[in-house]
């Protein structure tokens, strides 16, 4: 009858993920792990992409683009959805901690997609003569990612009370992660039927071993950096939140002497 | 009209029960610790300084809006997630009519009753509110007076049991305000019940069974 | 050495697209950092008021 | 049910034709819009077919978001909006019914009025009835859109303002797909493909989309 305590357990852990002062310890305690080891995976991968790995037989080394274009361009995408994903079970179970996670994921996200949309431009450059190719339909897409982004700061800005700031922004992510697969597909469809330069398809010529570690190395490192981040973000908006308990102003009191 | 047992006749038991009920807006804390109960034929009057969370209390009852913390009990069920068909039984009066400016009087009070489901005929009461000269008159030509009357005739018009009003008597004259005592007496002696917000809770105190001061 | 600066001629793009990707991550962890920091600092000098709501009382009128 | 559809769509048809003249402005607003590209571009017959379905579609894209701006502001604004959610009605089916309704008077002119702009554009006649049928199948998911944008900015000041930047990203499949069909009917080619694809946008919005707003609208005057 082991069954019941592991489902307990899992209940008990999610139920602690609720409460701030343990999800601020757990912040703490990560955000070190998280950061030494993604700018320890940045560096080897950054290394490996530049210099070691062989450079692209069509388009030379302007190539090793990809290994920042790809992982930002993951990021930007999972960041929406993780942040639909809190912010529709802080609106569902009422959890602040919840929507307090999608308002630190919205900003980092917003930054990863401009990081996509600069990096692909940059990149297509020297492959199609232009930084901004309307036919490539990661572009359009991370464009419109970026407004959905902004869209989604702008409204919970917008609001004074904090509450229904979260609500209200909580159901627009909801209703843009609906969206972003629609939009997606859409896009790719657009693109196939104005026949823009196919050059570059999603990743490219077939992407030999020696320079998928590199991209993979960098992703890890990419999304260990976002975590570290977000748990940053997340202390500094759980302190915001719980500014009235009495847990935060000890550890303030604690921090100020 | 109003006597000392007036609740007692229709059994004791509470329909309405508030338990150390919380409230708070725009992250402020307005209502700490409420408790009260009604039985059928009881009305509670609201009393308290403005911002002192009437309102606020009023639309938490009425389903609007979710309380910070504690309990509200409407037979069994609470308000903010009462079924649809069961939403019939509570009507909520605001500061605001809740009519449209466009249409008629007639329009809005046809519209209201059709919708709710409501039962009783519109002509009497607009007997009863001398609201027969300006029944065919948009509502935006009306005096605040006047749209004050029409949406306690909406309120009337409603098959519900349990009235929450907010502020009945702004902008009533006295004939107005003789008329919502009566309805309340009325809406009383039929196992109906009552939660007033008021600035002026002696005009209503003959109504009443509990005051709740916030 | 240099033939790695080069990067083939393509140089300046990926020297720029590298660039920018380095400054977007040190400006985000510092205003990480900051975010927090803003924080604790507010939570320090505001002393967070106190509600003090009175009970409400419940008394029979009827 | 159906009646609590019914006394939605009934009172709020007669309250737009009240109020015709804000019945008209998005109409109007779609012709200035379609009128002013020429002066922008060029009078050049070639060109301005090339661009016609652009014009028509953003002109439409535009003047739907107008129209439902204001759908449940006016409401939430003399209190009709609070007793619609405690009203003894599903909200999404109320939201449902006040988005028909308005979709009655802002988009389904833009049937009548678009064909008449395309022929301006020197589009074949062939193509109009290709674009009528686009037409039908896409204002509704523009309906259904800016009135989640309506919801979720119902309880602000500048809400308006900020509705476009909140919706005109979703809109993109929409203008992708009516442009397209509006393109292939032109060449006089089979138009089924973006027709499938705008009614398969229609049903999910007309679905999901109600829900949201009534949703959105339940938090905002929370």
């Amino acid at each position: 009858m082991n069954a019941v305590p592991i489902r307990r357990r899992l209940w008990r852990a999610f139920h602690r993920l609720g409460s701030p002062p343990y999800v601020y310890r757990l912040a703490g305690r990560l955000s070190p792990w998280l950061g030494v080891t993604s700018c320890v995976l940045l560096a080897v991968g950054a290394f490996w992409g530049l210099v070691l790995a062989p450079p692209d037989y069509l388009q030379g080394d302007s190539f090793r683009i990809i290994y920042i274009h790809v992982p930002s361009a993951y990021l930007s995408m999972g960041g929406y959805v993780l942040m639909a994903v809190a912010a529709a079970i802080g609106y569902i179970w009422r959890m602040k901690l919840a929507h307090g996670l999608a308002v630190c994921v919205a900003p980092l996200g917003a930054w990863f997609t401009a990081l996509a949309l600069v990096t692909g431009g940059i990149w297509g450059k020297p492959t199609w003569g232009t930084y901004w190719e309307w036919g490539d339909a990661r572009l359009m897409f991370e464009l419109l990612l970026l407004f959905l982004y902004i869209g989604y700061m702008v409204l919970r800005m917008s609001f004074d009370d904090r509450e229904k700031a979260d609500r209200v922004s909580a159901l627009l992510a909801v209703v843009g992660v609906v969206n972003v697969p629609i939009i997606h597909y859409s896009v790719e469809w657009w693109t196939t039927l104005h026949q823009g330069p196919t050059l570059i398809r999603e990743g490219g010529p077939s992407i030999t071993m020696d320079m998928l570690i590199p991209l993979l190395i960098m992703l890890a490192g990419f999304s260990l950096f976002f975590g570290w981040l977000l748990c940053k973000r997340l202390q500094g908006e759980i302190l915001r939140r719980e500014s009235r308990t009495r847990w935060v102003r000890t550890l303030a009191a604690e921090a100020g002497a | 009209m109003a006597s000392a047992t007036h609740g007692d006749h229709f059994g004791a038991c509470p329909v309405l029960t508030v338990t150390s009920l919380e409230v708070r807006r725009g992250g402020i804390g307005l209502l700490r610790d409420l408790s009260f109960e009604l039985s059928p034929g009881q009305t509670a009057l609201v009393t308290g300084a403005n911002g002192s969370g009437k309102t606020s209390l009023l639309r938490v009852l009425a389903g609007l809006a979710v309380p910070a913390a504690g309990r509200i009990d409407w037979h069994g069920k609470t308000p903010h997630r009462l079924p649809p068909e069961d939403r019939g039984d509570i009507a909520y009066l605001g500061h605001r009519d809740g009519l449209k400016r466009e249409l008629t009087v007639d329009e809005n009070l046809r519209f209201c009753r059709s919708f709710w489901k409501g039962r009783g005929a519109v002509e009497p009461l607009i007997a009863e509110l001398r609201l027969e000269a300006c029944r065919h008159r948009y509502v935006r030509r009306l005096s605040a007076g006047q749209r004050r009357r029409v949406a306690l005739a909406c309120l009337r018009l409603k098959p519900a049991r349990l009235w929450l009003l907010d502020e009945p008597l702004t902008n009533l004259d006295a004939r107005g305000t003789d008329v919502v005592i009566e309805w309340l007496g009325r809406h009383a002696a039929e196992g109906g019940v009552a939660v007033v917000s008021t600035h002026r809770p002696q005009r209503l105190a003959t109504a009443a069974s509990i005051e709740v001061a916030l | 050495m240099n033939e790695i600066l080069g990067m083939g001629g393509h140089g300046p793009y990926v020297w720029s697209a590298y660039g920018v990707t380095l400054v977007v991550m040190v400006y985000n962890a510092w205003a990480a950092y900051r975010h927090q920091a803003n924080a604790l600092a507010r939570l320090q000098q505001a002393g967070a008021e106190q509600e003090t709501r009175a009970k409400p009382t419940v008394r029979q009128i009827g | 049910m159906l009646d609590v559809v019914l006394h939605i769509l009934r009172r709020d048809l007669r309250l737009a034709f009240r109020r015709w003249s804000e019945l008209a402005t998005p109409l109007i607003f779609f012709v200035i819009i379609a009128s002013l590209f020429p002066l922008a571009a060029t009078p050049d017959e070639a060109q301005l077919r090339s661009i016609g379905a652009a014009v028509i579609w953003m002109s439409a894209l535009l003047s739907s978001l107008l129209a439902l701006d204001g759908l449940f502001r006016a409401d939430s604004e003399d209190g009709s909006m609070e007793q619609l959610i405690l009203a003894p009605a599903p909200l999404g089916l109320v939201v449902l019914a006040k988005i028909v309704a308005h979709w009655a008077v802002s988009g389904v002119p833009l049937l009548v009025l678009a064909p008449l702009v395309a022929m301006s554009f020197y589009l074949p006649l062939a193509a109009l009835p290709e674009l009528i049928a686009a037409l039908a199948l896409a204002t509704p998911t523009l309906s259904v859109l800016a009135a989640v944008g309506a919801a979720l900015t119902v309880s602000l000041r500048a809400g308006g303002t900020i509705i476009g930047l909140l919706i005109l990203p979703l809109t993109g499949p929409v203008l992708i797909f009516g442009t397209r069909a509006t393109e292939l009917a032109a060449l006089g080619e089979s138009v089924a493909g973006p027709l499938y694809l705008l009614a398969s946008l229609a049903v999910l919005a007309v679905s999901l989309g109600p829900l949201i707003a009534a949703a959105a609208v339940r938090t905002a005057l929370e």
